[in-house]
């Protein structure tokens, strides 16, 4: 079954079209990745459906419903959660409290209970808690739980912002450039952490530029250039796809010389 | 070596971005620089260019320390940098970005010839002369900065991913003007790219970048015929 | 009685324009918001009214010096201030807090050197002409002429001159300016030297007219910043339509509105306006 | 860490109490030293709403509106109402929170230098309301003669007596340090609830905080009605201690002032601004003998903590290395913030 379906979904800056009448689906369970050459409107795509970006037309359903260009915080609600890129973290906080502020959506106390320090609202506190040190463990970093998160390396950060999407108890996780200045074995650990979201019953969806890494995660790949959808399927399908060679590695039959 | 750049490491924020990259480009040399997006390509131009310092390493160009240089030095040292993603002063005219290109330089007869052979070079500009940059098409623009860059009379031009987001079409005028700049300038070049077909046909001597090491250099007749460069891109074992 | 108001209009306008460029000017280049910008104004006119009216000297060296003193105010308040807080510190606040404190202390300065006491000189030059049905005295006609050369110099400069091309270029894309050879120290330096001119040769033409107190500075700030949000902070054309649109409006609220009203008026139309636009009119980074 | 800095700040608190609440018997007697500290208090409550907008990362010049607006309500209520004072405060401070709710809905939107302009000029136009709707505000004239706060009778039961049938300095002084404890107690539990976090997470990255489903519009429009409520109070207690309001009362200056209070305290604590209006405050008033030259003492003061002490005042109280430590990593973010934001622009 489609979690989202992604119908012509178009977005221009002026007259130029970053994103152009793309279309595809995301089944429930599976990890989807869209690629594509720099430049080639992945992270335009990728802010339209996360809703940071106001579409110009198109749709993206989600669970039967049209969620394209509402409010960042309600399709969060909804539960399409993005991350960012590992410089985008609460940095003045500890790694926890990074997490524990991302439960927001699972509280069951209003704002005047927290200040009031209601029962419920300690009661969600202590359970925020203990599921923010849950995912921290889960993920591997619960041991630098107390660090300012802006003194961490950078692996850390990567994993914190995939805690924090986690958090907020996402069934479609968005993930942007989960791998990205990655060395190889903090990739092996990334795409372990990334196959562990998916056992937990979540859908993934990322924008990636690290091929060896993209052909390893992903059940299915698209992949744009120049804003369009040039190749869908199976990564071995998209290494043998000539279109998608040609978008990375340029055209072969150039004839210019030294 | 006319740049001689030795084990040169670079973090951001964090981010390992470069981690002990070594290269050099001999005089009038075309060098490439391929790899996929987030190999470690641009943040090298930078290192070179000054914009961005190494945190380990050692840049020399014509046997002087560059790495402790600040970058308007370091351009009028004759180093030109084009940078990624069409950096054009959108609100300025044609003329004055390429004006602004040969700020560095006094000799007041010298920019008037660079001008005329950079117009000649590309008729586009010379159309387009007194329009704001912003306004005009992705290959206008990329010839715009190309064209800038030479109005330093650079000895060394640095080009980031001239070839990104440009149509096909297009694409090939661009690696043209690149060879011939090469040829008849007597520049040397080097050339970051995606786009590693384009870039190995018009270049001598390659290196490929995977996540911020050298992955693979030689001659780029060779690496135009090598699998390897294909999983580098796609995925792979190498 | 409407070509009254249109005249009036432009005689505020022009100056506006000219005190709207230099913050803005500031603006684009360092993203600092010159909080002691009408300081600055109030320093230019109390410099012309100094030389020309204290001293008796012309008034062209009047505006000379006060274009000197106000550009050397300029480099020091760069060089020794902001540079080294916008070096340190990230953040916005921080520039912000010592561009009061800059305001502050030009403030107290004037009062202590120059007093209390609204301070005026003798006319430039005598005389009214008839504009249809608007009389436009000689002085004013001269201000309007002065600040629309000054304006128009200024564009030129921007336009067609080495340095201005680069201050130009650093305000649209500090980075790509840096990899032409633009030293980014020393023109974001000449840039807020130019700024402050700019508001000091404002408030020379000021003392010509109406004379000059020390308490002004504050609410020629606030004006400025008003400018600046109409047509849109860090652009040129945004300050000097903001100037104009801010002038105009002004000399029609003056006339139709009793006392302070007008301002009223203009403070809630703003934040209606910046509700819709909130980047002004021409907003967009350096035009 | 953050542990040890909180129990830090309790303990500073505690002090606060203790020493307000000695201070009146040092100076009993001396009117002028009484009316000081009893003003630094009341500018004290206004300025933590100031800090609370910070907080959320907007930068509020505007808070001399909000005191005004508290003051000619507080001052009509009383006047044309003929409410008692201990209403009309209260009412005050709901009524500027209203404004502030209506006016910060749509300028919430905008951000650094845009939001910081459009506050500044939101206190001339209070200043010129005041000046124009004379029929209610009595125009430049002002409201004056304002009576001082009656008697506040429960059930029949006297809880505090009629100003003007006491020591009316001392009442006031007392009332403004309850008033101020009261203040800032709510805002230590605030800003360490719940709230706060959601607040701190405002301010350092709004986009993330919408990703995890925060409502950033409404959380920053709560803040900025919290931070004009403080101000209407702060005003409503000036204005009943001047017991007459003008359009002057509250002016850009004090606008200025009180961002200056909360810069210097140092953003990052929530007794900043106490410590920033006192030493500000007080200093200016202990300037007073300097006559033309305190103003221009003062600016060289503040210019030279901008350059030394940018965390302000409290950040003295942190470990020397600690502080090496953050402000070299702040310079390093700095550049390579400035070159993203350049690259990605």
């Amino acid at each position: 079954m489609s979690i989202l379906e992604v119908r012509q979904l178009t977005k221009r800056f002026g007259g130029l079209a970053a994103v152009n009448e793309v279309s595809f689906n995301v089944e429930a369970g599976e990890i989807l990745s869209i690629i594509g050459p720099n430049g080639a409107g992945k992270s335009t795509l990728f802010k339209l459906i996360s809703s940071f970006l106001r579409a110009t037309s198109g749709e993206v359903i989600y669970e039967g419903e049209n969620i394209v260009s509402k409010a960042p915080h309600i399709v969060a609600r909804k539960g399409v959660v993005r991350t960012f890129q590992e410089t985008t973290i609460f940095k003045e906080m500890t790694a926890l409290d990074n997490v524990v502020i991302a439960h927001h959506l699972r509280s069951r106390a209003s704002l005047a209970g927290f200040y009031w320090a209601s029962r419920t609202a300690k009661e969600d506190e202590a359970q925020f808690r203990e599921s923010a040190e849950e995912i921290l463990n889960y993920l591997g970093i619960g041991h630098v739980g107390n660090e300012i998160a802006r003194n961490l390396p950078h692996g850390y950060l990567r994993a914190l912002g995939m805690a924090i999407g986690l958090a907020a108890q996402p069934k479609l996780l968005l993930f942007d450039e989960p791998f990205a200045g990655m060395n190889h074995e903090e990739t092996q650990q990334a795409v372990k952490q990334v196959y562990g979201i998916r056992d937990r019953g979540l859908t993934v969806l990322l924008v990636e530029h690290d091929m060896p890494a993209v052909m390893k995660i992903s059940d299915r790949i698209v992949v744009l250039n120049f804003g369009q959808k040039i190749a869908e399927g199976t990564p071995t399908e998209i290494q043998d796809n000539e279109q998608v060679i040609e978008a990375y590695l340029g055209r072969e039959d150039e004839e210019i010389g030294l | 070596m006319q740049l001689e750049a030795t084990e040169i490491h670079v973090n951001y924020d964090h981010v390992r971005a470069v981690t002990g990259v070594s290269l050099s480009v001999g005089e009038g040399e075309t060098v490439a620089l391929i790899g996929a997006n987030g190999a470690g390509k641009t943040t090298m131009l930078r290192a070179i260019t000054g914009l961005t310092r190494p945190d380990s390493g050692e840049i020399r160009y014509e046997g002087h320390r560059l790495d402790t240089m600040a970058p308007n030095d370091i351009v009028r040292a004759g180093i030109a940098m084009v940078p990624e993603g069409r950096r054009v002063f959108p609100y300025m005219s044609v003329k004055d970005n390429l004006l602004i290109g040969a700020f560095a330089r006094t000799d007041k007869n010298g920019v008037n010839a660079t001008l005329e052979m950079v117009l000649g070079r590309f008729p586009r500009l010379k159309e387009r002369y007194s329009q704001a940059a912003g306004t005009m098409s992705g290959g206008e623009q990329q010839m715009l900065v190309i064209g800038r860059a030479l109005m330093a009379k650079p000895k060394l031009l640095l080009l980031d991913e001239p070839s990104l987001g440009i149509a096909p079409k297009l694409v090939q005028d661009i690696a043209r003007s690149i060879v011939a700049i090469n040829r008849d300038e007597k520049v040397s070049v080097l050339l970051v790219e995606q786009n590693s077909r384009m870039a190995l046909r018009i270049s001598h001597r390659a290196y490929a970048l995977a996540t911020g090491a050298v992955a693979l250099e030689g001659a780029s007749k060779e690496l135009l015929q090598d699998d390897r460069v294909k999983r580098l891109y796609l995925g792979g074992e190498l | 009685m409407t070509e009254q108001v249109i005249v009036n209009g432009i005689y505020s306008g022009v100056q506006y324009a000219l005190i709207a460029l230099g913050l803005t000017l500031i603006f684009a280049l360092m993203n600092v918001l010159n909080f002691a910008h009408g300081q600055m104004y109030v320093l230019g006119a109390f410099v012309t009214y100094y030389v020309y009216g204290v001293l008796g000297l012309p008034f062209w060296l009047a505006l000379v010096a006060t274009a000197l003193t106000l550009g050397i105010v300029g480099v020091l308040f760069e060089k020794f201030l902001f540079r080294p807080v916008l070096r340190r510190s990230s953040r916005e606040e921080s520039s912000m807090l010592l561009a009061a404190g800059t305001a502050l202390l030009l403030e107290s300065l004037i009062l202590i050197v120059f007093g209390e006491k609204h301070r005026g000189v003798p006319s430039v030059v005598s005389g009214v002409i008839k504009i249809g049905d608007a009389y436009l005295p000689m002085g004013r006609l001269l201000v309007i002429v002065l600040s629309a050369i000054l304006i128009g110099g200024f564009i030129l400069f921007m336009q067609y001159t080495k340095p201005g091309r680069a201050l130009r270029a650093l305000a649209q894309d500090r980075e790509a300016a840096q990899l032409q050879g633009v030293d980014v120290g020393t023109y974001s330096m000449i840039g807020f030297a130019m700024g402050a001119m700019l508001a000091g040769m404002a408030g020379a033409m000021l003392v010509a007219i109406s004379g000059v107190n020390s308490g002004l500075g504050t609410w020629i700030s606030i004006k400025a910043f008003i400018m600046v949000m109409i047509g849109g902070a860090g652009v040129v054309s945004g300050a000097i339509v903001g100037g104009l649109i801010l002038g105009m409006i002004e000399s029609i609220g003056y006339q139709m509105l009793p006392g302070g009203e007008t301002y009223l008026f203009i403070f809630i139309g703003l934040i209606i306006f910046l509700a819709i636009r909130p980047h002004g009119l021409m907003g967009k980074p350096w035009g | 860490m953050m542990k040890t800095t909180t129990s830090k700040l309790a303990v500073l608190g505690i002090a606060l109490v203790v020493v307000l609440v000695i201070l009146p018997l040092i100076f009993s007697g001396k009117l002028y030293y009484m009316g000081v500290l009893t003003t630094a208090m009341a500018l004290s409550i206004a300025a933590a709403g100031v800090w609370l907008t910070f907080y959320i990362g907007r930068i509020n010049i505007g808070q001399g509106a909000f005191a005004l607006i508290g003051g000619y309500a507080c001052a009509i209520l009383i006047m044309k109402a003929e409410m008692s004072f201990w209403i009309a405060m209260p009412l005050a401070g709901v009524f500027s929170a209203i404004i502030g709710v209506l006016i910060g809905y749509p300028i919430l939107r905008l951000r650094g230098v845009y939001f910081a302009m459009i506050t500044l000029s939101l206190t001339e136009t209070a200043r010129l309301s005041a000046q124009s709707l004379s029929s209610l505000t009595g125009g430049a004239k002002g409201i004056i003669n304002i009576p001082l706060p009656g008697a506040l009778e429960i059930f029949g039961f006297t809880l505090i007596p009629d100003f003007s049938t006491i020591d009316s300095h001392l009442a006031f002084y007392y009332l403004a340090a309850v008033l101020l404890i009261a203040t800032y107690a709510a805002m230590y539990r605030l800003v360490n609830s719940r709230i706060g976090w959601l607040f701190r997470s405002l301010q350092q990255n709004e986009d993330l905080a919408s990703s995890i489903g925060v409502n950033i519009a409404m959380l920053r429009v709560i803040a900025f009605a919290i931070s004009s409520f403080l101000a209407g109070i702060g005003g409503a207690f000036f204005v009943a201690v001047q017991q007459s309001v003008y359009p002057n009362t509250f002016q850009v200056q004090d606008s200025v002032y009180f961002m200056l209070y909360c810069f210097l305290g140092g953003l990052g604590y929530v007794f900043g601004p106490i410590v920033g209006t006192f030493v500000l405050f007080l200093s200016f008033e202990g300037l007073q003998g300097l006559n033309e030259y305190q103003p221009l003492v003062y600016s060289v003061l503040m210019i030279a903590l901008m350059l030394w002490l940018p965390n302000g005042l409290l950040s003295l109280g942190e470990g020397r290395r600690d502080k090496a430590a953050r402000s070299a990593a702040s310079a390093k973010d700095a550049n390579v913030a400035d070159s993203d934001a350049k690259a990605k622009g």
